[in-house]
C-alpha cells in the first residue's frame, strides 16, 4: 500500500519533471497564504480576499479577458447600476471637488467619511497640481465631450460603477461597492459635467 | 446604442490624447528639487541612530533567556551580519520556509531570547513616542550590507516557489475596491497624486522597493521597515490586514527583491 | 537617558567638518495625541561643541528645528588627536555630552 | 548603561577618521549658551529681531541661504547659510510664517567658520530670513521656501 503510493508520487514526479515549461499555476498557493495570514480589521473583513466575478475574471486573464468574456460581464455590471430615481445625473460640482479630494473610505483605519479619492489618479480641476496619472486627465471633460445627456450617463455610470465600461479598468466600483452615495455621485458628475465647474474652462 | 456613445467617447478620448501626453510627461521641476535636496538629506540621515541603536540591541543580553543575538543565523551563519540583508529573503531550513529579514530578526528573538511572537506583533510599528526594538534591528542589518549588491537566492525549490507565489499575490486583485498590488506598480510611469509609482516588475524600477528601506519618515520623523510599507499598502489597498513578519509577506519581498537582483544596495535611507 | 548622538568629522586642511545627528523628539507642543491630548514641548534649548575643552560652537534654538536635529559647522584650527565634544540641553533639563578624538586620516 | 559608537569613515577625499568614546554625561565646561525667551516666544519675525537687538538689520548680498524652492516636506527642510561678511560672530534664523518665527541663533568663536547647516519645520509657505552679525552690526538676508502637502500618506 504505502509501497504502491511511493511508486505512484515517483511516477508524478518524472511527469512533472518531464513537463517543465508549462509553470503551475501558484494562483491557488497564494490564495490559501493569503487566506491563513491576513485578518479582519475594521471594516475590512476576510470576505475581502474572495474574488467576486469580475475580479476572479481579470485575475485569470491578466486583466486582458477575451471579448466574449468581457461583453458579458460588462453587460452584468452595467446592469446593476441604479440611476438616480430623480432622474438629475447632476448635483453641485463644489461639493464634487471636495468629494474628490477627499481619499478616505474603505481602508481599515476609516472611521465614517467616505471620500472618491478622485485626484489620486485624475487630473480634473485646473487650480489642483498635486494630481496623479494612474487614469485619464479629466480637465475639460465635458468641454471635449460634449454637455449632453448621454455624456452625463456616462460619467455618472462610470463613477458608479467603471467595469461596466471597462470590464479590468482600475477603477473602483464606487457605486456598487456602496463607497458612495447617490447624492455623492451626482456631485461628482457635476464636476466633470457642469459648464459651470472650473473643469470645463 | 450603447457601443455608438462608447465609440463616441473613444474618439473623444483620442482627439484629447496629444494634450494628455503633454499633461502625463511634462517635466517636472519638483521633482528634481526634491531629488536635489533628497541627496542633501541623505548625507546625515537620522536612520543612522537607529542603526546605532539596533547595533546595541544585537549585542546586548536581552528577554526571558537573557540572550544576545549573537548567534542568529541570518542565513550566512550563526552571528554573521555583514552582507545578510542583501541576501534576503531566503530559505532557512530550521523553519522550513522563505524568510524574510525582519521575519528572521523576529524568529531569532523568539527563538534566541525567548520574546513571544504575540508581544512582537502586538504594536510592530514605529510610532512617535516609540520604535518597536526588530525596527532598530532591522536598521543595524540593513547597514551591514551598504554598499552591496542585491543578490536574494534562487536556488533552494522553496525559494523559487516563493518568487512566483508572491507574484501571484502581487497581482491579485480583490477588495472593495478591485486593487492588486500592480494596480499601482504594475505599470510604468505613473503616479498618485505628486508621489512616483514605480513598476515592481521590472528589474531597474524594482530596486525603488528596496532602496532607502528600513527608511526614516520625515513625516512624524520615525523610522520604518519594510514590513510596515507593506502593511500600509495593504491598508490602503483596501484589504484586510496582513500578518506581521507573515510567509506572504515573505514571498511578496521574494518577488520584488529578486527582480531587483544586481543593483547596489545603499542602506537605510530617508522617506518623504 | 537620553541615546546618544552620532557625530561625523572630516578633517579637510586644518578644517573639521562636523556633522552631528541628534536622537531628540523635539516637540512643538503643538501636536496632538491619540487620546486628543496636547503633547508637551519638549526640544534641544542649547548646544555647545568644544575642541580641547575650548568653546568653538553654541547655539540656542526653537521647537522648530526638526525631530532628531542635524547640524553641520567647520572649525578651523583642528588638527589629528584634538578631542571634539557636543553638548546639548533641553527644556525638561535633560541633557547629553558625547565625545569624539580626530585620528589622522588612513 | 554602556553605548557602543562607531565611528565613520567617509568614503573619498581626504577623509580624517573621528573614533567615538562610550557615551558619557560630561559637565559642561562652561555656561551653556543663553536662551533668549522673549525673542523665541515672539509671534512675529520683526518683533523676535527686536528682542534679539537685530531691528536695524540692513539687507547684504554677502549672505547665502541654500534651501529648497519647494521643499518635499515640510517637516524637514534642510538649510545652509553661509556668510563672507568679515568678521561673523553669529548666524540666526526666523521662519516668518510659523507661529513662533525665530528658530536660533549659531555662535561662531575660536575659530569656527560663519557656515550652519540646519533642518527645521516649515508650517506653511514662508520666507526664511537670515541675520548675520558682525562688528555688532547686522545684516540680512531672505529666502523663499514654498511647502506643499500632497500624496495620499503613501
Amino acid at each position: 500500500m504505502r509501497l504502491a503510493s511511493a511508486a505512484i508520487l515517483a511516477a508524478g514526479a518524472a511527469l512533472l519533471a518531464s513537463c517543465a515549461t508549462p509553470q503551475r499555476d501558484y494562483r491557488p498557493d497564494a490564495l490559501s497564504m493569503m487566506k491563513r495570514d491576513f485578518h479582519a480589521r475594521g471594516t475590512a473583513k476576510m470576505d475581502r480576499l474572495d474574488e467576486d466575478t469580475v475580479q476572479a475574471a481579470c485575475n485569470k486573464y491578466h486583466d486582458d479577458p477575451p471579448q466574449g468574456v468581457a461583453d458579458k460581464l460588462q453587460q452584468e455590471q452595467l446592469a446593476g447600476v441604479k440611476w438616480p430615481a430623480d432622474g438629475k445625473l447632476l448635483g453641485d460640482w463644489r461639493s464634487g471637488e471636495k468629494i474628490a479630494q477627499d481619499g478616505r473610505g474603505m481602508a481599515w483605519n476609516d472611521k465614517g467619511g467616505v471620500g472618491g479619492s478622485c485626484y489620486n489618479c485624475h487630473q480634473i480641476g485646473p487650480r489642483e497640481s498635486s494630481f496623479g496619472t494612474v487614469g485619464p486627465s479629466l480637465y475639460q471633460f465635458a468641454k471635449k465631450r460634449g454637455y449632453g445627456t448621454d455624456i452625463q450617463r456616462y460619467a455618472y455610470g462610470k463613477i458608479y460603477n467603471a467595469k461596466a465600461y471597462s470590464l479590468c479598468t482600475q477603477m473602483p466600483r464606487f457605486g456598487h461597492v456602496g463607497a458612495l452615495t447617490e447624492q455623492q455621485m451626482k456631485d461628482l458628475a457635476a464636476l466633470l459635467m457642469d459648464p459651470a465647474s472650473p473643469v470645463n474652462e | 446604442m450603447r457601443h455608438a456613445l462608447v465609440l463616441g467617447i473613444v474618439a473623444a478620448a483620442a482627439a484629447a490624447a496629444p494634450w494628455l501626453q503633454a499633461a502625463a510627461q511634462a517635466p517636472d521641476p519638483t521633482a528634481a528639487e526634491f531629488d536635489k535636496f533628497r541627496e542633501i538629506l541623505e548625507q546625515d540621515n537620522p536612520a543612522e541612530l537607529f542603526e546605532v541603536k539596533g547595533e546595541e540591541l544585537w549585542h546586548a543580553r536581552r528577554g526571558p533567556k537573557n540572550e544576545s543575538l549573537e548567534r542568529c543565523d541570518l542565513g550566512l551563519g550563526p552571528g554573521v551580519v555583514k552582507g545578510a540583508y542583501a541576501q534576503m529573503p531566503r530559505y532557512f531550513a530550521d523553519v522550513d520556509r522563505v524568510m524574510d529579514a525582519e521575519a528572521r530578526i523576529v524568529h531569532c528573538m523568539i527563538t534566541l531570547q525567548g520574546f513571544t511572537y504575540a508581544e512582537l506583533a502586538k504594536q510592530p510599528f514605529s510610532s512617535l513616542t516609540r520604535t518597536p526594538d526588530p525596527v532598530s534591528i532591522v536598521t543595524f542589518v540593513a547597514a551591514q550590507s551598504r554598499g552591496m549588491k542585491i543578490a536574494a537566492p534562487q536556488n533552494h525549490p522553496k525559494e523559487r516557489d516563493a518568487y512566483e507565489t508572491g507574484k501571484s499575490i502581487f497581482f491579485y486583485r480583490a477588495g472593495a475596491y478591485d486593487f492588486a498590488c500592480a494596480s499601482c506598480h504594475g505599470v510604468d510611469d505613473k503616479r498618485i497624486r505628486t508621489q512616483p509609482l514605480p513598476n515592481f516588475t521590472k528589474p531597474e524600477q524594482a530596486i525603488r522597493a528596496v532602496q532607502g528601506w528600513p527608511g526614516y519618515r520625515m513625516t512624524g520623523g520615525v523610522m520604518h521597515s519594510l514590513q510596515w510599507r507593506l502593511n500600509d499598502c495593504y491598508r490602503q489597498q483596501r484589504f484586510p490586514e496582513p500578518g506581521y513578519v507573515s510567509e506572504t509577506l515573505s514571498a511578496l519581498l521574494t518577488y520584488v527583491t529578486v527582480n531587483a537582483n544586481g543593483h547596489v544596495y545603499r542602506g537605510p535611507g530617508i522617506k518623504r | 537617558m537620553a541615546d546618544p548622538m552620532k557625530i561625523r568629522v572630516t578633517l579637510q586642511g586644518d578644517v573639521a567638518d562636523v556633522r552631528v545627528l541628534m536622537a531628540h523628539p523635539m516637540e512643538t507642543g503643538q501636536r496632538k495625541d491619540a487620546a486628543g491630548k496636547l503633547v508637551p514641548m519638549h526640544f534641544i534649548q542649547t548646544i555647545t561643541a568644544q575642541l580641547n575643552g575650548k568653546t568653538v560652537f553654541s547655539a540656542e534654538i526653537s521647537q522648530a528645528v526638526a525631530r532628531n536635529p542635524v547640524f553641520a559647522f567647520k572649525v578651523k584650527g583642528a588638527k589629528a588627536g584634538d578631542k571634539l565634544s557636543i553638548t546639548w540641553q533641553d527644556n525638561a533639563g535633560d541633557k547629553r555630552t558625547d565625545e569624539v578624538v580626530i585620528r589622522a586620516a588612513s | 548603561m554602556q553605548h557602543t559608537r562607531r565611528s565613520v569613515i567617509k568614503a573619498g577625499g581626504a577623509a580624517a577618521l573621528l573614533a567615538a568614546f562610550g557615551g558619557v554625561l560630561l559637565k559642561p565646561g562652561r555656561a551653556l549658551a543663553a536662551w533668549n525667551k522673549s525673542a523665541f516666544e515672539a509671534k512675529s519675525a520683526v518683533d523676535a529681531m527686536r528682542a534679539l537687538g537685530m531691528a536695524n538689520a540692513e539687507e547684504s548680498k554677502a549672505i547665502e541661504i541654500r534651501a529648497p524652492e519647494i521643499a518635499e516636506n515640510g517637516a524637514v527642510v534642510p538649510i545652509d547659510i553661509t556668510s563672507s561678511i568679515p568678521g561673523t560672530t553669529s548666524i540666526s534664523v526666523f521662519i516668518e510664517k510659523n507661529p513662533f518665527p525665530y528658530t536660533g541663533t549659531f555662535d561662531f568663536s575660536q575659530g569656527s567658520l560663519p557656515y550652519v547647516h540646519v533642518r527645521v519645520k516649515i508650517g506653511e509657505s514662508s520666507p526664511v530670513r537670515v541675520v548675520a552679525t558682525a562688528g555688532g552690526k547686522h545684516y540680512t538676508a531672505v529666502k523663499e521656501v514654498k511647502v506643499t502637502i500632497g500624496g495620499c500618506g503613501g
